[in-house]
């Protein structure tokens, strides 16, 4: 046992000091940026997979905390000129604070399942219409960054400079995973995703627990809205809070893995693999698309349990699902 | 009526049974007692036609069934009524019996009704109510009677005593060897050692996946092996 | 991994040997192919548009009308001051997706692309044109409405056409003119627009042209995207009875509008619409009875123009539809074209140069001497077009109008 | 202005009420296959937009009339749904919930690029010699497509409902709902069954297109569209109650149109996801759902 | 150490439990029998938290625990195991055990000590690193007494913790939940199994449609003719009386 943890954690150190110097040795900045792209989706899916994977309460609204924390370090820096640098700050806040209201909600309540799932699809509409109605969002014009390069300001004029950003995210992601699954906390998380009643009855605070799960997935969305804006320059309401991009997160945790350290992780990078791939070999508009969605419906066929059942030996993991 | 040679089954990749070879006669009750785990639902659930067998043969009226569909099966007249009731709780008593006959067609179905109503005359109040609401005397009556609808030849009942009180037990029991008066043969899974040998005729003690003990049920009864094994006695 | 370099200049495998974004590529990529060889003869124009997901039409289109365009330039001996350099495009898709569409002009720019026109959607335009301006690289909006766009002090980005500021602006003229010359029997306006940008930004620039032209808005009435239902907002309008209506809006809600209007049996002298999403060639043609008469101000070729009908031909020829999208990607690869015949050079900084100093010829367009204002053709001219027995005319301004106004329009 | 919206009011229920049965069908298709199947089908509006070209080049290529399509575009969905369950989506998710949720979303990628492919992007159209002839109520016009497709809406619920309420089928299909091992126990063939269902639910959606089409538009997105509001519909109603989708569409119908009548047409979708909200917090099994 | 009084809880206006007045000591055994549907495990849930009653009140150790949330009553040393077993299915047999043991601590070293020292106790020590989903039913119900006695409570509730056990099994679960007591934890338990019952109970009481029909010793309610009538029968009530003469 102690021999594959530590395996897996030289596996880990060996992964990220490759990762730090990948931009040093690839030239090509498209690779960089797609990678970016990678870590960023990795980054959110990690997000949701704390909610969702680990405790088991399984969301159609993780934009809303991408959304959310875009608009708020967005608004502070057009409106009040405060820099990005502080502005993480404030999104991960506003992250943090639209999980306690929307999970204060939805588990003050008792809803649990699908119903949890329609309330957080519910909620992001409410989101986007509310972010389209009102001034300070800058409703349907959205919001416009200032295109100015410079650390200070979070803008990068090599991608190598939001390849670093979402590396580090990643990081921090995995390493809140990778302490979920020795913690106390992460415990209780998988004991109310297993069987909330149960847990209850060993003394488990579900509902606290989960508006902390909550809170964790609001927060690292949050922040993952920063990096966002400040990449593009530009959000709207259609962005903030698209479905699109919900359900981009909870794809690349599936296909990966739910609930595990590197699922997020394995998926992002397969999905977005394929997906280039296929556009790369295939010219007519769509039709790579139909092969993306072919291979993905054949790897949830072929692999019921995500990508990581492929890692995994026959040894189970913590928390990981393992075949019946 | 039911002929099952050398056995060999389970779930999965998982082997639970093995070597299996049992027999029932028309009008018996035969008793398939063991502890948990012992493979008598998987035993059940392999009859039944739920999981395929990985080997052996399953002869019910002198036709092999063992690979066959469940709901052929069931239209051959072999028919279980499974461990923890398994009604449909939101369909009212009449629709679960109604169901019963889903591969009979509404030919019989109005007759069947009747008898199973004299038989659990206390379901004749509940007929509207949502079978969900019932307890689970009342569940189990209304599972059993589900099982005749199918007019079956022979009744496979799983622990039909289970989470009963025990002055229901008493009655449930008195209603098997009712219900096999009408010259229906009954296999009766159950843990309740001593009050199934009291009705079965004959008994086979499952172990580990094996049939470890056959024979007579008033033999039974005084068997040394089966009260250590079983009774812990 | 093998490259097959294609025959057609069109194609994405030439520019890109691989993306599989495994550690094994990402190495290769370092040592195995960091750069694509550069085919010094040819020009690199990269096409970044929507050619899947829900705009996959008008980015079809802008591709074909960019496509046309090279096509026609290749043939034509290419770039003449690179000695004939043939133009390559580099397709690229959105996905409608700001982000991809920024990765997309990575991509491009490992590929050594020396030109990019796109993007439709102001969003992707906006990102994708950050994203450039990095590498200075020459960035033609074809489509994108949104002023942003030009408006940033990016040095790299120009328009030919208009952005919907300048096109609220003469709708607004255009308006007043029709209307007076038919004895100003319109007073009142009711303007219908979308939630995003688009319509908010241009409803709100409508108000202020219209009250400048004498007429009264009685209402500003934004619906969402989608909209499934338009018969409120009919009855409405039928309650206020206002001569005007001016939708501003996506082709699904400009087109049930239009058919709600008419259900409802709704009486106004005109449906005047500003960069209408629906109007075009295919509405006119798909519901006649219901296009008949209606306004649009948009970005319009000019049909007196011999080069405009021979390219309107040709386009229904392919069997396409002539929608603004096809001519105005045409427009903008003529643009660029031109920029580096001028600048004799690929060299990004002189291209863009001689692209602020363009005077190109707009040829099939509308236009006056193309004049670039901070990244902004101030020659480019939206007109007002009218459906009129199942085609579609220039009705305003005079020098172009090809077809005189039916205003107020006719009553079935 | 308050005025006149409340003027407006008769009409603008009435129009919710004429688009809610459009909802109500599109939900109902929904509830049948959550209530059953207990999935959430992502592929909804991927199937009601290939029902709404099936029925377009029906019209197209045939000159079927839409109304007259329905006898042609039920069935076929009908097959075309059974034929996807059975030997598509039942086959591949391994019986797990998220992973049908992800089989249906790839198999949306996959239809609505296949429609790309070969249906081309362009929004398409159809034009009916009646589609602009209507009622005239004095204070409202009710078209006849809108009118036809009200009634045929309410004729199919009523259908399904007697089907669910008084058939085998029907009791069949419930059955299976709560109760697998159950069922399977009594010779109910679940996985046929579910195909079943899952055909069924798909029909109404051909049914849905069929309706839908004469006053609407297809491209190869165009069934999005429809989906959330069909969800919260199903919500609204209880997941799997057919009295409820109907009731439901028709509250999601009218509360649209008072919605945009008074708080805009924008800001006006927020009542469909407050109702959505309201209902989900404080009766999560919806109107007509079955208590816990 | 606990006291119900004039407990109500009714569903869909069916009274459930009504007006239910027990109590139970330190250190003992006390049964709570009945059958099927008399309210028994309603009782439970709204001792532990799981319902809120209707009327009357929960106290244990003199303190007021009406309503609280089980989480809470958990803290105060209450924890009840379920009826059907809920185990954490994808989760090992430690790992199950380690979330009770986690409520004493959060150390991970020292929840995974407490969580071997239990499993020792009620015989699991061999099922340590097997998924709970693949436990058979017997495994199944010593994971849920595991569990709840990892939390460290005062007072265990059992709900049918030997329904569909056999007779040996039951034995061996007798003489934990015996040892367990011993080691001065106070025991209330719902069971069928009249064997058990009479064997461990110091106190029975006997439920019937939500009602209290009977308290006292096994051995006097064995001969209760309420009881009789209600619940068990002659042919049990003979038979335990008999068992009870024969282990006595």
């Amino acid at each position: 046992m102690s021999l594959l943890k530590s395996r897996t954690g030289i596996l880990v150190m060996i992964g990220i000091i490759v990762s730090l110097f990948v931009p040093v040795f690839v030239a090509n900045k498209f690779y960089i940026d797609i990678l970016s792209l990678i870590l960023f989706s990795a980054f959110l899916g990690q997000s949701w997979n704390i909610l969702g994977g680990y405790a088991g309460q399984f969301s159609f609204g993780g934009v809303i905390f991408f959304g959310t924390g875009a608009y708020a370090s967005s608004i502070l820096l057009t409106t009040f000129g405060i820099d990005p640098w502080i502005g993480i700050f404030a999104a991960i806040a506003a992250g943090a604070l639209a999980g306690l209201f929307i999970g204060f909600i939805s588990f003050r309540y008792g809803l649990r399942g699908s119903y949890f799932a329609l309330i957080t699809l519910a909620f992001s509409e409410v989101f986007r219409v509310i972010a389209n109605s009102v001034e300070f969002t800058g409703g349907g014009v959205g919001i416009f960054i200032e295109h100015a390069p410079g650390i200070k300001n979070l803008q990068f004029t090599d991608p190598a400079g939001y390849y670093y950003m979402a590396l580090v995210m990643v990081i921090i992601s995995l390493a809140i995973a990778f302490w979920l699954e020795r913690s106390r906390f992460g415990a209780y998380l998988i004991a109310i995703r297993e069987n909330e009643d149960a847990a209850e009855a060993l003394g488990v605070n579900a509902f606290r627990c989960k508006i902390y799960a909550i809170m964790i997935t609001g927060a690292m969305g949050g922040a993952a809205g920063t990096f966002y804006a400040q990449k593009y320059l530009y959000i709207d309401p259609p962005i903030a809070y698209s479905i699109g991009m919900s359900v981009e997160m909870l794809l690349v945790t599936i296909v990966g893995g739910m609930g595990t350290v590197f699922g997020p992780l394995i998926g992002s990078f397969v999905l977005h693999t394929v997906n280039e791939v296929a556009r790369h070999f295939i010219d007519t508009p769509g039709l790579s698309l139909i092969v993306y969605g072919v291979i993905l419906v054949a790897i949830i066929g072929f692999l019921p349990n995500g990508l990581i059942g492929l890692f995994k030996s026959q040894k189970k993991q913590t928390g990981g699902k393992s075949d019946a | 009526m039911l002929e099952v040679k050398s056995l060999e089954a389970g779930y999965g990749l998982v082997q639970v049974l093995r070597g299996i070879d049992l027999n029932v006669n028309s009008g018996e009750i035969v008793a398939v007692l063991g502890s948990n785990g012992a493979g008598k639902s998987t035993l059940n659930n392999t009859i039944s036609g739920l999981y395929k067998p990985f080997a052996g043969s399953i002869q019910f009226e002198g036709q092999e069934i063992s690979g066959m569909a469940s709901e052929r099966i069931v239209e051959m007249g072999l028919v279980q009524v499974p461990e923890g009731r398994r009604v449909f709780p939101n369909l009212s008593v009449l629709e679960n019996l109604e169901m019963g006959s889903y591969r009979r067609g509404k030919g019989n179905r109005a007759k069947n009704i009747e008898h199973i109503l004299e038989i659990f005359p206390r379901l004749s109040a509940r007929l509207k109510q949502l079978a969900g609401t019932l307890s689970g005397g009342e569940q189990q009556m209304v599972a059993i009677g589900r099982g005749l609808m199918a007019e079956p030849r022979l009744l496979i009942l799983d622990e039909p005593s289970l989470g009963l009180s025990p002055l229901l037990v008493e009655q449930m029991f008195t209603l098997i060897k009712k219900i096999n008066n009408d010259g229906l043969a009954i296999v009766l899974v159950e843990q309740n050692v001593v009050q199934s040998l009291a009705v079965a005729d004959r008994a086979y003690v499952l172990e580990n996946g094996e049939i470890a003990l056959s024979g007579p049920a008033s033999e039974l009864i005084d068997d040394a092996q089966l009260k250590k094994s079983y009774l812990g006695i | 991994m093998t490259k097959k370099i294609l025959k057609s200049g069109v194609s994405r495998r030439t520019f890109v040997a691989g993306t599989a974004a495994s550690a094994a590529a990402l190495a290769a990529s370092n040592f195995g192919f960091p750069h694509i060889a550069k085919a010094a003869e040819n020009v690199k124009i990269g096409l970044i548009h929507p050619a899947t997901g829900f705009l996959a039409y008008p980015g079809g289109q802008l591709r074909y009308g960019a496509q046309l365009a090279i096509g026609d330039i290749n043939k034509a001996g290419g770039i003449k001051s690179l000695a004939g350099a043939q133009i390559e495009a580099l397709l690229g898709d959105s996905q409608t997706k700001p982000q991809i569409g920024a990765a997309e002009v990575e991509k491009m720019h490992e590929a050594g692309v020396h030109a990019i026109s796109g993007c439709y959607q102001s969003a992707v335009g906006l990102a994708a044109s950050a994203a450039a301006a990095k590498y200075n690289i020459p960035f033609s909006i074809d489509v994108g409405v949104s002023d942003k766009l030009v408006q940033r002090g990016l040095k790299n980005v120009f328009r030919m056409a208009d952005g919907y500021g300048r096109i609220a602006s003469a709708a607004a003229t255009n308006l007043g003119a029709i209307n007076k010359a038919a004895g100003s029997p319109a007073k009142t306006v009711a303007i219908v627009h979308e939630e995003s940008e688009f319509g908010t930004g241009t409803a709100k620039l409508m108000n202020k042209y219209l009250s400048e032209q004498g007429f009264e808005v009685l209402e500003t009435i934004k619906h969402a995207n989608p909209t499934r239902n338009f018969d409120n907002i009919a009855l409405r309008i039928k309650a206020m009875k206002a001569d005007i209506v001016m939708p501003i809006n996506y082709p699904g809600e400009y087109v049930l509008l239009a058919r709600t209007l008419r259900q409802q049996k709704v009486d106004f002298a005109a449906s005047y619409s500003v960069l209408g999403g629906g109007f075009n060639f295919k509405f006119v043609k798909d519901l006649p009875q219901i296009a008949e008469n209606m306004i649009d101000v948009n970005h319009w070729y000019d049909p007196k123009s011999s080069a405009g009908r021979a390219l309107r031909k040709r386009v229904e020829a392919d069997g396409k539809f002539f929608t603004f999208e096809v001519y105005l990607a045409y427009l903008s690869i003529a643009f660029l074209a031109d920029g580096f015949e001028r600048a004799g050079s690929t060299d990004p900084a002189a291209v863009n140069e001689a692209l602020k100093n363009s005077t190109l010829d707009p040829m099939f367009m509308p236009y006056g001497p193309t004049k670039m204002y901070d990244g902004q053709n101030i020659g480019s001219r939206a007109v007002a077009i009218q459906a009129q027995k199942g085609d579609v005319q220039i009705i305003s301004p005079a020098e172009y109008a090809s077809a005189k106004a039916v205003f107020p329009r006719s009553k079935a | 202005m308050l005025a006149m919206n409340i003027s407006m009011m008769p009409a603008a229920v009435l129009n919710g009420l004429m688009f809610g049965a459009i909802y109500a069908l599109v939900a109902l298709g929904l509830t049948l296959i959550y209530g059953v199947l207990h999935i959430i089908n992502f592929a909804h509006g991927a199937m009601l937009m290939l029902a709404l070209y099936a029925t377009f080049y029906l019209f197209k290529f045939a000159g079927i009339d839409p109304y007259l399509a329905l006898i042609i575009v039920i069935p076929g969905s009908y097959i075309f749904g059974y034929a996807l369950y059975r030997w598509g989506i039942g086959k591949l998710s391994h019986g797990k919930d998220q992973n049908i949720l992800l089989i249906t979303l790839g198999l949306s990628i996959i239809f609505e690029n296949a429609a790309q492919f070969f249906f081309t992007a362009d929004q398409q159209t159809i034009s009916l010699s009646y589609s602009y002839d209507s009622f005239d109520l004095g204070f409202v016009y009710l078209s006849y497509p809108k009118v036809i497709s009200f009634v045929a809406s309410l004729v199919i619920c009523l259908m399904l409902w007697w089907l669910m309420a008084t058939t085998d089928l029907g009791k069949a299909i419930r059955a299976v709902a709560k109760e697998r091992q159950g069922a399977r126990l009594v010779g109910i063939n679940v996985e046929n069954i579910y195909a079943i269902t899952y055909g069924i639910g798909i029909a109404c959606l051909g049914a849905a297109g069929c309706l839908l089409l004469p006053s609407f538009y297809v491209d190869p997105y165009t069934g999005n569209i429809f989906v959330i509001v069909a969800f919260t519909i199903v919500v609204l109603g209880g997941m799997g109650s057919i009295v409820g989708a109907l009731v439901g569409g028709f509250i999601i119908g009218i509360t649209e149109s008072l919605g945009g009548l008074f708080l805009g047409e924008s800001l006006g979708q927020i009542g469909i996801s407050l109702i959505f909200i309201l209902i989900l917090v404080f009766r999560p099994t919806g109107l007509f759902g079955a208590k816990q | 150490m606990l006291e119900v009084k004039g407990l109500c809880k009714s569903f869909g206006g069916v009274a459930a439990v009504n007006t239910v007045d027990l109590s139970v000591d330190e250190g003992q055994i006390v049964s709570l029998i009945g059958p099927n549907g008399a309210g028994k495990t309603t009782t439970f849930a709204m001792v532990a938290g799981f319902v809120a009653p209707d009327a009357g009140s929960v106290t244990f150790e003199k303190q007021n625990i009406t309503g609280f949330k089980p989480h809470r009553i958990c803290d105060r040393g209450v924890v009840r195991t379920f009826q059907v077993t809920q185990p954490f299915a994808t989760l090992s047999t430690l790992e199950n055990i380690m979330v009770g043991a986690y409520h004493r601590t959060a150390n991970r070293q020292a929840a995974e000590e407490r969580a071997r020292a239990v499993a020792e106790q009620v015989g699991m020590k061999a099922l340590l690193d097997q998924a709970a989903e693949g436990l058979t039913v017997a495994g199944r119900k010593r994971l849920e007494l595991a569990r709840a006695l990892a939390t460290g409570p005062k007072l265990l509730l059992l709900d049918e913790v030997m329904a569909g056990l056999n007779p040996t099994e039951i034995d061996e679960i007798v003489t934990v939940i015996k040892g367990i007591r011993d080691s001065g934890v106070t025991i209330f338990l719902i069971e069928h199994v009249m064997k058990a019952v009479m064997n461990l109970s110091d106190f029975a009481y006997v439920l019937n449609d939500g009602v209290l029909i009977a308290a006292g010793t096994p051995t006097k309610i064995a001969s209760d003719s309420n009881v009789i009538e209600a619940y068990l029968g002659h042919g049990a009530a003979e038979r335990m009386t008999g068992e009870v003469a024969a282990g006595a």
